[in-house]
């Protein structure tokens, strides 16, 4: 129930060098447009490689430039929430949501996600006819459901009402106790920080 | 199924009603590709698995000889054709075809349609006969070339050239053209068709439909549509 | 209306391009990926490869056929030993000239709709814990859709349509090879033959366009939701 | 290397191809566009029209051309009242049968680009006060490139091979209407000229990589930035 | 210096109404995912066409399903800065920012717009490589500038962080006091709301 990151990257002009150590619980990301979150996330994910540095969670190392470990992005069992919902046009809400579901998952949990989200009347709608808020609540409810072993959500809740925010905050205070997931969360949103977590850091 | 025949696009209609006098004999109906016998002769050269190949000029048969594919003692010429020079129905006039003959004068800036002259027997023919006449040079930038000589007769037929080079055989198949002129035949080499046998043939029929072409009743068939026989 | 001769004529067009298409869309998504996704050496030089068929007159892709698949050819030696046949003046010698002309077609149409997939779909399929054959299999290849589809009909129209490098690699022969273009090639150099022609021609035009209606309602199911359109 | 005579040819196979496509393009950009966006009835039939060329074999599409183009066809008439010449035999018929030929291939691949070009950036540049036009040029050509670039090399290709509706339609005037196809086809009847083909052939492959790269490099700069690859 | 909207419209299975009527300064569009919040914005620009209904902004009618009257989009002056960035991929930034743009507008303005989102350092930059909250600001900016006689900005500071959220606020604040421009915002923010909005409407 940790993340221990390490991390260094040049895209562009920009260099992107992230370091942080996080035991237990909610960690959010804070920092300025362009200061390199996502790309952080990215590498965490496997989908952008660092040019070195190390990346462990939970005890799993991911990556290692000095041994040369990177672990396949699909091995990495991340429930990875993208700052645009990244849905698949050509599959339904409903089939979007099952896509990286594993076959023992349970029901009940399934369907107490989808109500907390409020998707459950878009199941059969293609995700182009979706309102912002509606596509970005399937994306967190995609990633939820894929059975993560950590959390990356990048500002997932930034296109939602209030009532809606909290309820969904909710659900990831209680994946964060009862589950014990590891939750790397970017927000710019200081009252949600505060209420979230467990530790803030900056890049 | 009956045996595989590549024929010389000039015996379209003729061998045809051979083929069918044949099957009326109770065999079963050979089956006919007509082309240029330039493009023929290239497949049976590669050893496609054809029985017969009836080419319009001995060149093209000289060729499958040199290279082993004809079976040995089935050649035979049987057939003949004469060289004219045809304009479009409905058109007036003749023209001499004599030493000299001002055939590009006539044309003016129309063009005169032939079978390629380098390569498909109807075209070599004609070639051989307008430089006989001592006009080749002059005629030559005016020849439009077609790949065999039903599609010359295809361009006269359509208006696209006032006069094309065919055989007679195919003056005589169509009603959209009239013989404005006949070649003297000793302008050019004698118009010869042989058959024979190739040497990838497996069709046991083909042997008895090739002496077919060869019999008396074949040669009224083919004299029918205009051929010389022997 | 046709006589069963000409009838069937547009069966055997119909089995010949059929099957073509059908052995050649897989192989051409195959290269139409290769050329879209991979990083290679000697990449033009596929490409290269590919296009031949389009850019080499049909008639010379039918010799080359000619001089591989004759019985001391290369290609056609193997075949002999293996089948004991040959393919030339057969059907099936007809269908691979056709799938052959069509290749280049159907490599571009489908290379096309590839490159427009966008890949951060793709990333957020491998988070999900897709590998990447489940990846392929349910995104690149379902949003590639509707370059599949409109390279299976290019390609189709193009098998349905080839003359020279057919006419050139198995001949004429009614029955055996003889598909609409080369039965309307014979009809052709037959004086008088102008309404045959016209029959024939039609049926290839009607051909087409039933191929091309097919094409759109498949495409506009296949896409019932995702167009963007 | 190549004779005089041969350059002639290449020299005449480039101008045909190259002014067949120029011309083509603009039409073919127009169809695709039709038929992409447009809604109307009779689209499936102007869909087939376009495809035409690609399903009737080459010949019955010259033999047509031949019939319109004809001192006393439709169009050949009113080409000789008003230029008083005509397109028989001449290079501009080859090109005509060239671009009649690519149309279909070329409209394909347009139509597919312009099919995935996002609306939502249009509407975007309307709100911006782009009116229709302004937004067709700045917006939905730009991103049509990848469909235009690969229409335009499939037609030229297309192009450069074209053989069958040519030697139909303006048939094989050395200097004139003789392009690479025609050269090798005549060649290839003549025994002994393996060496000449092969010459022939290689150039025709050499021509097309060319176009296939220019068209390569055409591309990666138009997408400099933009291609999501 | 007002909105005068009065709009129907059905969308699958929703029934999107909206009545308003705003005298001056900055409306805020408030109401729960899903609400017609971005439907109604798109009817005001004229890329969605009412069923039925108005709309007047500053007196001008730019529609009315009774007497007929529908201002063409691009006539309509809209300065519009959409849920998703919507940036044209094949341009630059510059090119993007340029591209409403009239040919008499005074350069200092433009500069200092781009000043106060930051932007400045993007301009050769290709959207495809900007972060989320960069392309964010480039869309504001290239909405600003297209020189628009009102504004209808959907979430527009959802991804920045607080201090350059700020900014933009004031910048925002100035159109509306200095220009006189009609503002209508959909935000979920509370605070954003009571800041800068003259009032708010719940759909
Ligand atoms: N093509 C469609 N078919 C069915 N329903 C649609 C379609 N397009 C939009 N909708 C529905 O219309 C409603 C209004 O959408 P709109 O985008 O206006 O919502 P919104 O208020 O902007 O929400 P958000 O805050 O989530 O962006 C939503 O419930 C949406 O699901
Ligand atoms: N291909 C590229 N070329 C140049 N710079 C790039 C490229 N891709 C990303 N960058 C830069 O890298 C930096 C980090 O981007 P990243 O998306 O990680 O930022 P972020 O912290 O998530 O910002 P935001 O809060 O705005 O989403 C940005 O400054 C961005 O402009
Ligand atoms: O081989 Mo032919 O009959 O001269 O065209
Ligand atoms: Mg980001
Ligand atoms: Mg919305």
């Amino acid at each position: 129930m940790s993340f221990d990151v390490d991390v260094e990257r040049r895209i562009g002009n920009a260099d992107i060098a992230c370091r942080f150590s996080a035991e237990g619980g909610l960690t959010v990301l804070f920092g300025p447009s362009g200061a390199g979150k996502t790309s952080t996330l990215n590498m965490i994910a496997g989908l952008l490689r660092p040019d070195r540095g190390r990346i462990v969670v939970d005890g799993h190392i991911l990556f290692d430039s000095a041994s040369g470990i990177d672990v396949a992005v699909e091995k990495r069992r991340v429930g990875y929430v993208f700052q645009d919902p990244r849905l698949f046009p050509h599959k339904t809400v409903a089939a979007n949501l099952l896509y990286g579901r594993r076959d023992n998952a349970d029901t009940s949990e399934f369907d107490r996600i989808i109500d907390i989200l409020g998707i459950g009347h878009l199941m059969e709608r293609w995700p182009r006819t979706l309102s912002g808020g509606e596509a970005r609540r399937v994306a967190i409810g995609r990633a939820l459901l894929s059975d993560p072993a950590f959390l990356l959500l990048d500002e997932p809740l930034s296109s939602l009402d209030r009532p809606r925010r909290e309820e969904i905050m909710v659900l990831i205070e209680r994946m964060r106790d009862e589950l014990g997931l590891p939750i790397l969360m970017v927000t710019h949103d200081s009252e949600e920080a505060n209420r979230l977590g467990t530790r803030t850091i900056s890049v | 199924r009956g045996p595989l025949v590549l024929a010389a696009a000039s015996l379209q209609e003729s061998m045809n009603a051979a083929a069918d006098a044949w099957a009326r004999h109770g065999h079963p109906r050979p089956v006919l590709s007509f082309a240029g016998s330039s493009s023929l002769a290239r497949q049976a050269a590669a050893g496609a698995p054809a029985d017969l190949f009836v080419s319009a000029d001995e060149g093209w048969m000289d060729y499958l000889q040199k290279r082993g594919r004809l079976a040995p003692g089935t050649r035979a010429t049987f057939l003949g054709n004469q060289l004219v020079l045809i304009a479009r129905a409905g058109t007036h006039g003749s023209i001499a075809l004599r030493k000299g003959v001002d055939l590009a004068g006539i044309l003016g800036r129309n063009r005169l349609a032939m079978a390629s002259y380098n390569s498909v027997p109807a075209g070599k023919y004609g070639k051989a006969a307008l430089i006989n006449l001592g006009i080749w040079d002059r005629v030559r930038p005016k020849v439009a070339q077609a790949d065999n000589v039903r599609a010359a007769l295809a361009l006269v037929e359509r208006g696209a050239t006032p006069f094309g080079i065919v055989y007679a055989t195919d003056a005589a198949a169509s009603e959209q053209v009239r013989v404005a002129g006949i070649f003297p035949p000793s302008s050019h080499a004698p118009i010869r068709y042989p058959v024979a046998r190739l040497k990838a043939s497996t069709n046991p029929d083909a042997e008895g439909f090739r002496r077919f072409l060869l019999s008396k009743e074949a040669a009224a068939i083919f004299r029918r549509f205009g051929f010389t026989t022997r | 209306m046709l006589s069963a001769e000409q009838w069937g004529v547009v069966a055997l067009s119909l089995k010949i391009a059929g099957v073509a298409i059908g052995v050649t869309i897989p192989i051409a998504f195959a290269l139409a990926y290769l050329l879209a996704r991979g990083r290679f050496p000697g990449k033009v030089l596929v490409d290269g490869i590919v296009h031949l068929p389009l850019v080499l007159p049909p008639v010379v892709t039918g010799w080359l056929l000619l001089l591989a698949f004759a019985p001391d050819g290369p290609v056609g030696h193997v075949i002999e030993a293996v089948t004991g046949g040959t393919v030339l003046f057969r059907w099936t010698g007809a269908a691979i000239a056709a799938g052959v002309m069509a290749l280049p077609l159907m490599v571009r149409a489908m290379r096309l709709s590839i490159e427009s997939v966008d890949r951060r779909l793709e990333q957020a399929a491998r988070t999900l814990g897709a590998g990447p054959g489940r990846v392929f299999r349910t995104i690149t290849l379902p949003l590639s859709v509707p370059g599949i589809l409109a390279g299976a009909v290019l390609g189709f129209a193009r098998g349905l349509g080839e003359f020279g490098a057919t006419i050139t690699f198995v001949s004429n022969v009614p029955g055996e090879t003889q598909t609409l273009p080369l039965a309307i090639y014979s009809k052709l150099q037959v004086p008088g033959s102008e309404h045959a022609v016209v029959q024939l021609a039609l049926v290839s035009v009607a051909l087409s366009l039933g191929a091309l209606v097919v094409s759109e309602l498949l495409a506009r199911r296949a896409g019932r939701g995702f167009h963007v359109l």
